[in-house]
């Protein structure tokens, strides 16, 4: 066992190094940091497939990538929001020596003492890392909790109750001219009468069915009971559908990374 | 629509050839009477105030220019303009010192002090034996640096309180001074709109100290200009005004949100406290979670834990404090059985909750000593380290039934994939709409969106998840019958209904 | 059907690594079919292996294939390619590494389409990883193909914000509460691309590309129902079909997934010839697509077939 | 102190946000505390940076299973965060964005976060198959159904689709499989997705509210502390 480990690592380490050589040879002619440049893609490279090993079975190869990637992604964001939010609204508004060392335009103003409340708050924050303070972490958090708890309220309402319930107004007989011109040029044609209506009742339908089967303080008996049935039926043909189109998103990722892999690092593709 | 611009340009040579043509057969003066000949006007010009906001803004409309993108000389925008007294330029002024001074203040005040550090040093430091010319004394020069500063400073004080005061008066009378019209003043371009567009909202700021601070109560006075290729050959329409701003206190083109709110509110409010008066609510039983104590049952006669995983969410997610409440029925009836139960972690919070209600249930169960710290545990806040720790606790541990309530993401698939391997009874409960297929597809029960939510209420039997699932339901009911009548208002096209739910601004 | 845009070697070569790939693939799906009639388990990782080759094998011998963009898309171009010159467009990047794959393409084509037409493009983000991709494609596409563009006139980008959906909530009234300068600190007011923007309600079209949250969604609820803007989106496929609620009502278009951007990249080279070779993405990854699809689909009838198999055996027995 | 206060700021947040949507006079004030929330969200990070801190060196301390990889995450933590907070290796200096090209913390995200991140993900793609292959079965109607939907929406995504039911005559068109898909997202797929849409958008409704009201604590975490 041990053994084992000593000659897969040394053989990774090897294929490391060796690639590292080939592709800042190939480089060399490209760039004038051909060595750090080789190193990089090589070393994304190793991360890549370092990941995908996770696919044969958990081991320390993925388990380095994974912690590596832990410890970076947090460190990105904590860069990332000081330098945008932080010096970018927070600091313009608090302190002209500051905006002035960070280079930033200062922004006057008479009520800016009260964007000294954030900063507060977000301190009491950290107080989190502390077992003993931790409670004054509630305050902030009662704050987020509330600006979601608000702004969520009106929008839903607005966006997925309102405007669903009066998008689900749809006419039951698309551009009608009569029975006799309905059935004169009736066809399946995707662009067909037809197709539009039952489209219409299928939609009008399906969102009654669906949501009577969320109904839950009512038994599923009777006409009702077929109705849910309906709707789960038109929930499966949903589920199914978001299953179907998925597929194409995942399979995606993966076609990115192989072509990475084909072309940045082996360089078999143009 | 395509290519516009290209027979914009091609309409202008065209008009300049036909020009050319003219050239030889009519007079000159004529010519130039045709080649700078001025587009059409906009016309029916109307400036109102900007509706259901909080004043500080001017709406303008109009119907387009004959010659918009067309015709010759072809409108390529429209030009805004607002009557402007000189008065505004005096304010600016102020406004500009003001800041200036304010910059000189905060210069002094950032400099004395470094000045006086600086100062003291030279003093400590003694002065060399023998003086070389070039040897230059500082000290003198900072004793009267500090001195001038130390007097500027107070001046400039004065200065500003001054200028305040000032700027003060001068934006109070901001209204008075455009009633001078069209006297003491100019018109100044405010906003341009591109060719097609027969509206702009002049909109102001409504901090008083703000360079473009826009007084209500004002009488403004505007003019549009329909402006062609060549910005000389434009044509104005006629003047509108006055016209005043002046904010609203209710916006007006949300009230059916507003009436869906109190609808809402009063719904839940009547059913929750129904419901604390002890008014039996009825809830669907659910297949998943009838499910659940079967599952349970069969992790006891087969001796295996059962696996209950809270999800990637935050203590302040739905669905996990949904999921919380299962939690306690399913710890609760654990606790009966005696059999084992792990609870692994993404959020430290969520930890402490879950530890909480997991104790709680065991207390309720009448076996607290049962309980230890370690059935509910932390294992890290990366999403994919997660997946793979669960992965691995799923394989060695081979749970009778796993359970994924709360929020999940991409690892959904991955979970219910592997424990399928692991042959386990799976039961899965989601709002996460995206990660739903994939529950139902690999796992043997699945709570559908608002399902888990009403899970919550049926198990935790509180009035309040009770009544404002009832309030919930009758909001269903309305959009059924809403959509009903919808549907006919559509049909017999009845527009008057449908209008009323059209949500504007 | 097949790429012939090769030189005759490279055909004949791409050719027989393509028939052999795809007998790889065939055989190996007979095989899996015969062991589950036989009722014997196939290992997971053999299935890995297949769904790796089906994906591979289409990338070193191209296979490329036509799209028609169909009417969801289509109002989308449309409507870029409508506005007048000079409209005022905002793209959003909200996306990560995990999403660029699938979003990526797309946002290249709405840059490219936007600056052929001479709209002024707004570049922003949510997401703190989005400003790194931002930098890349802005490198990339703007600068490198369009360098007469210019920063702050033709283009700006405005970089990441924390704060979800709180920063789209204050966006609405008001851009420079949020973003007083661009992302090289450049003051908004300075820029001419800003003169007549002071919130979402003076932009001519909104096109949010994403796939997690904060995205379109959120883009929808907070913006888009907000103002009278047009608003369109280009998402990753996993989160498409719940959108399709808002179409064509609050978005006047969706791009889902590759195919949304193939079928958007196809439009674009009809109508602009000359961005082919700039490179289409998109309809290149069909082609991995397909063929996975179809491995995808052979898995799912020959594990049915297994499973009815067992059915009847378990009802003999 | 440690319960009540909390419960009043979630409450007056909560009112402010829900009456400035309908009261012009309040938008600015709505604007504020969403931009008092951005710069609390920045200390979120900090303290998700300090979490992971705490429990790495936790770990490191204890000599705790697989220790030995706490060191990596605290080793690209740590030059990760030099890179961002100092703009080491930006071109652009102090002024420029920290995300500038040739600036270490983009080097970093291109070669090492990116690779990493995009893999996970395209991890997903060898499950989805694996998925479809074991757990993909028509086991009853509702299975059936979704199994049938799935199937039409795959082929209809791909060429193939249109290769196979192109002798559709165009009076049939919508049996054409990439029209079927079309019909299938446009209608049904719509229908179910408005319906569950609806269905979660009460149900976050009606849980904000019991947030705003203070009938719903759970986020304030045990009782005890």
């Amino acid at each position: 066992m041990r053994r084992s480990t000593i000659i897969v690592m040394a053989a990774v380490f090897g294929l490391f190094i060796l690639s590292w050589i080939l592709r800042s040879t190939s480089l060399a002619s490209v760039q004038e940091h051909y060595l750090i440049g080789g190193l990089k893609v090589t070393f994304s490279a190793f991360l890549t497939l370092a990941i995908l090993s996770f696919l044969y079975k958990d081991n320390p190869f993925y388990k380095f990538a994974e912690h590596l990637f832990v410890g970076i992604s947090a460190a990105f964001w904590m860069s990332m929001g000081f330098w945008t939010t932080i010096v970018g609204n927070l600091i313009p508004r608090l302190s002209r020596s500051l905006s002035e060392f960070f280079q930033v335009p200062y922004q006057p103003g008479s009520y800016n003492f009260v964007y000294f409340i954030p900063v507060i708050l977000g301190i009491m924050l950290l107080m989190r890392l502390s077992s003993k303070y931790g409670w004054f972490a509630r305050w902030p958090l009662a704050f987020i909790v509330g600006t979601f708890a608000g702004l969520n309220f009106v929008r839903y309402l607005r966006s997925d109750f309102v405007e669903q319930v009066s998008a689900t107004f749809v006419p039951l007989l698309v551009g009608w001219q009569g029975v006799g011109h309905f059935v004169s040029n009736f066809s399946l044609s995707a662009s067909g009468q037809f197709v539009a209506i039952v489209g219409n009742w299928v939609i009008f339908l399906g969102v009654i069915c669906g949501i009577i089967y969320f109904f839950f303080s009512k038994e599923h008996k009777g006409a009702f009971g077929a109705a849910s049935r309906v709707g789960i039926w038109i929930l499966m043909i949903t589920f199914g559908a978001s299953f179907g189109y998925t597929v194409m998103g995942r399979i995606s990722l993966l076609v990115g990374r192989i072509t990475f892999l084909f072309r940045d690092w082996l360089n078999l593709i143009s | 629509m395509k290519h516009k611009s290209l027979v914009i340009l091609l309409f202008i040579f065209c008009a300049f050839t036909l020009s050319a043509a003219q050239e030889d057969a009519a007079p000159v003066d004529t010519v130039q009477v045709d080649s700078i000949l001025p587009p059409a006007p906009v016309s029916m010009l109307t400036a109102k105030d900007g509706e259901n906001d909080h004043g500080h803004s001017i709406t303008l409309r109009w119907e387009l220019s004959a010659d918009d993108g067309a015709g010759q000389n072809s409108v390529l925008s429209y030009e805004i303009f607002r009557w402007v007294p000189f008065f505004m330029d005096t304010l600016q002024s102020i406004q500009d010192s003001l800041e200036q001074t304010e910059a000189y203040i905060a210069e002094l005040r950032t400099f004395l002090p470094r000045a006086e550090k600086r100062l003291k040093e030279y003093r400590k430091r003694k002065k060399p034996k023998l003086v070389i010319v070039i040897f230059v004394d500082s000290t003198q020069f900072y004793e009267d640096t500090i001195a001038a500063s130390k007097r500027l400073l107070p001046e400039y004080e004065e200065q500003l309180k001054q200028l305040r005061q000032w700027r003060k008066q001068a934006i109070d009378e901001i209204p008075q001074a455009h009633t001078s019209y069209p006297e003491q003043g100019e018109w100044r371009k405010v906003g341009t709109a591109l060719s097609g567009q027969a509206n702009f909202k002049d909109v102001g700021v409504k901090e008083r100290k703000s360079h473009d601070y826009m007084a209500d109560h004002t009488d403004y006075y505007y003019r549009v200009d329909a402006v062609t290729a060549d910005p000389a050959i434009r044509a104005s329409s006629e003047i509108v005004g006055p016209v005043q701003s002046y904010g609203q206190l209710f916006n007006t083109g949300r009230i059916p949100v507003f009436v869906a709110v109190l609808v809402f509110c009063l719904l839940t409010i009547l059913f929750v406290t129904r419901a604390r008066r002890g008014a039996e609510l009825y809830v669907r039983p659910l297949a998943g979670i009838e499910a659940v104590d079967d599952a349970i049952g069969r992790a006891t006669e087969m001796g295996k834990p059962i696996l209950y995983v809270l999800g990637l969410g935050t203590a302040a997610d739905i669905g996990t404090i949904a999921s919380f409440t299962i939690l306690g029925r399913v710890a609760k009836r654990v606790a009966e059985y005696q059999t084992k139960l792990i609870v692994p972690c993404y959020d430290p919070i969520v930890m402490t909750v879950a530890q909480e209600t997991v104790k709680a249930a065991y207390l309720d169960a009448g076996r607290p000593d049962d309980y230890y710290e370690d059935i509910v545990y932390f294992v890290t806040q990366s999403q994919f380290a997660y997946v793979a720790a669960v992965n691995g606790t799923m394989l060695r541990e081979l749970p009778a039934t796993n359970m994924y309530m709360g929020v999940f993401f991409a690892e959904s698939l991955i979970l219910a994939e592997t424990g399928a391997l692991a042959g386990s009874i799976q039961i899965a409960g989601t709002d996460q709409v995206a990660q739903l297929p994939f529950f139902i597809v690999a796992c043997d029960y699945t709570l559908i969106g608002e399902e888990l939510y009403a899970a919550s209420a049926y198990l935790g039997r509180e009035p309040i998840l009770l009544g404002s699932l009832k309030a919930q339901d009758y909001a269903k009911a309305a959009v059924i019958i809403l959509a009903a009548l919808g549907l006919l208002a559509a049909s017999l096209d009845w527009t008057a209904f449908i209008n009323l739910f059209s949500v504007t601004s | 059907m097949l790429d012939t845009a090769f030189s005759i070697p490279l055909v004949a070569l791409s050719d027989i690594g393509r028939v052999i790939s795809l007998l790889v693939i065939g055989g190996g799906l007979l095989w899996i079919l015969i062991r589950s009639l036989r009722a014997k388990e196939v290992d997971r990782r053999i299935v890995f292996l297949f769904i790796f080759i089906a994906v591979a094998a289409p990338i070193l011998f191209p296979i490329t294939f036509q799209e028609r963009a169909t009417l969801i898309v289509k109002r989308v171009f449309d409507k870029v390619e409508s506005s007048p010159a000079g409209s005022k467009v905002l793209l959003a990047f909200d996306f990560d590494p995990a999403m660029a794959p699938e979003v990526q393409p797309m946002a290249d084509a709405f840059s490219r389409h936007c600056l052929e037409k001479g709209h002024k493009v707004i570049f922003m983000t949510l997401w703190a990883t989005g400003q790194a991709l931002l930098t890349q494609s802005l490198e990339r596409v703007v600068r490198g193909e369009y360098p007469d563009k210019l920063d702050g006139v033709d283009y700006i980008n405005l970089g990441f914000k924390a704060g979800n959906e709180n920063v789209l909530n204050i966006i609405v009234t008001d851009f420079r509460m949020m973003f007083p300068t661009d992302v090289n600190g450049v003051p908004l007011d300075s820029t001419s691309i800003f003169d007549d923007v002071k919130s979402c309600k003076d932009l001519d079209l909104i096109i949010a590309i994403g796939g997690g949250k904060p995205g379109v969604k959120e883009w929808v609820l907070y913006i888009g129902d907000r103002v009278n803007v047009p608003m369109a989106a280009g998402v990753a496929a996993v989160v498409a079909p719940q959108l399709y609620p808002y179409y064509p009502k609050q978005l006047l278009g969706l791009l889902g997934g590759v195919k949304g951007a193939a079928e958007y990249e196809s439009e674009l080279v009809k109508w602009y010839p000359h961005l082919k070779e700039r490179g289409t993405p998109g309809l290149r990854m069909m082609g991995p697509q397909t063929l996975a699809h179809m491995v995808v689909m052979a898995f799912i009838v020959i594990g049915n077939i297994s499973y009815f198999i067992s059915r009847r055996r378990e009802r003999i027995q | 102190m440690k319960r009540q206060v909390p419960l009043i700021i979630t409450f007056l947040i909560g009112m402010i946000m829900i009456f400035s949507f309908f009261i012009p006079p309040l938008e600015g004030l709505e604007q504020t505390c969403s931009l008092f929330f951005d710069v609390i969200a920045v200390f979120a990070f900090f303290l998700g940076g300090g979490n992971l801190m705490r429990i790495h060196i936790n770990k490191l301390r204890r000599r705790k299973k697989d220790w030995g990889f706490s060191i990596v995450t605290l080793g690209g933590f740590i030059i990760m965060l030099a890179a961002g907070l100092l703009k080491i290796g930006n071109p652009g200096g102090i002024a420029a964005s920290p995300t500038t090209e040739g600036a270490l913390l983009q080097e970093i995200f291109t070669y090492v976060f990116l690779p990493l991140q995009s893999t996970m993900y395209a991890l997903l793609a060898f499950f989805v198959a694996s998925a479809s292959y074991r757990a993909f079965r028509a086991k009853n109607r509702e299975a059936t159904i979704l199994l049938i939907a799935a199937f039409v929406i795959l082929l209809g995504r791909t060429p193939f689709g249109m290769m196979l039911t192109a002798w559709i005559p165009e009076s049939f068109s919508v049996l054409q499989v990439p029209n079927m898909a079309i019909w299938i997202m446009n209608s049904p797929n719509l229908a179910g997705q408005r319906a569950i849409m609806i269905g979660i958008g009460l149900g976050v409704i009606s849980m904000s509210l019991r947030l705003i009201l203070g009938i719903e604590r759970t986020y304030l975490g045990d009782e005890s502390a």
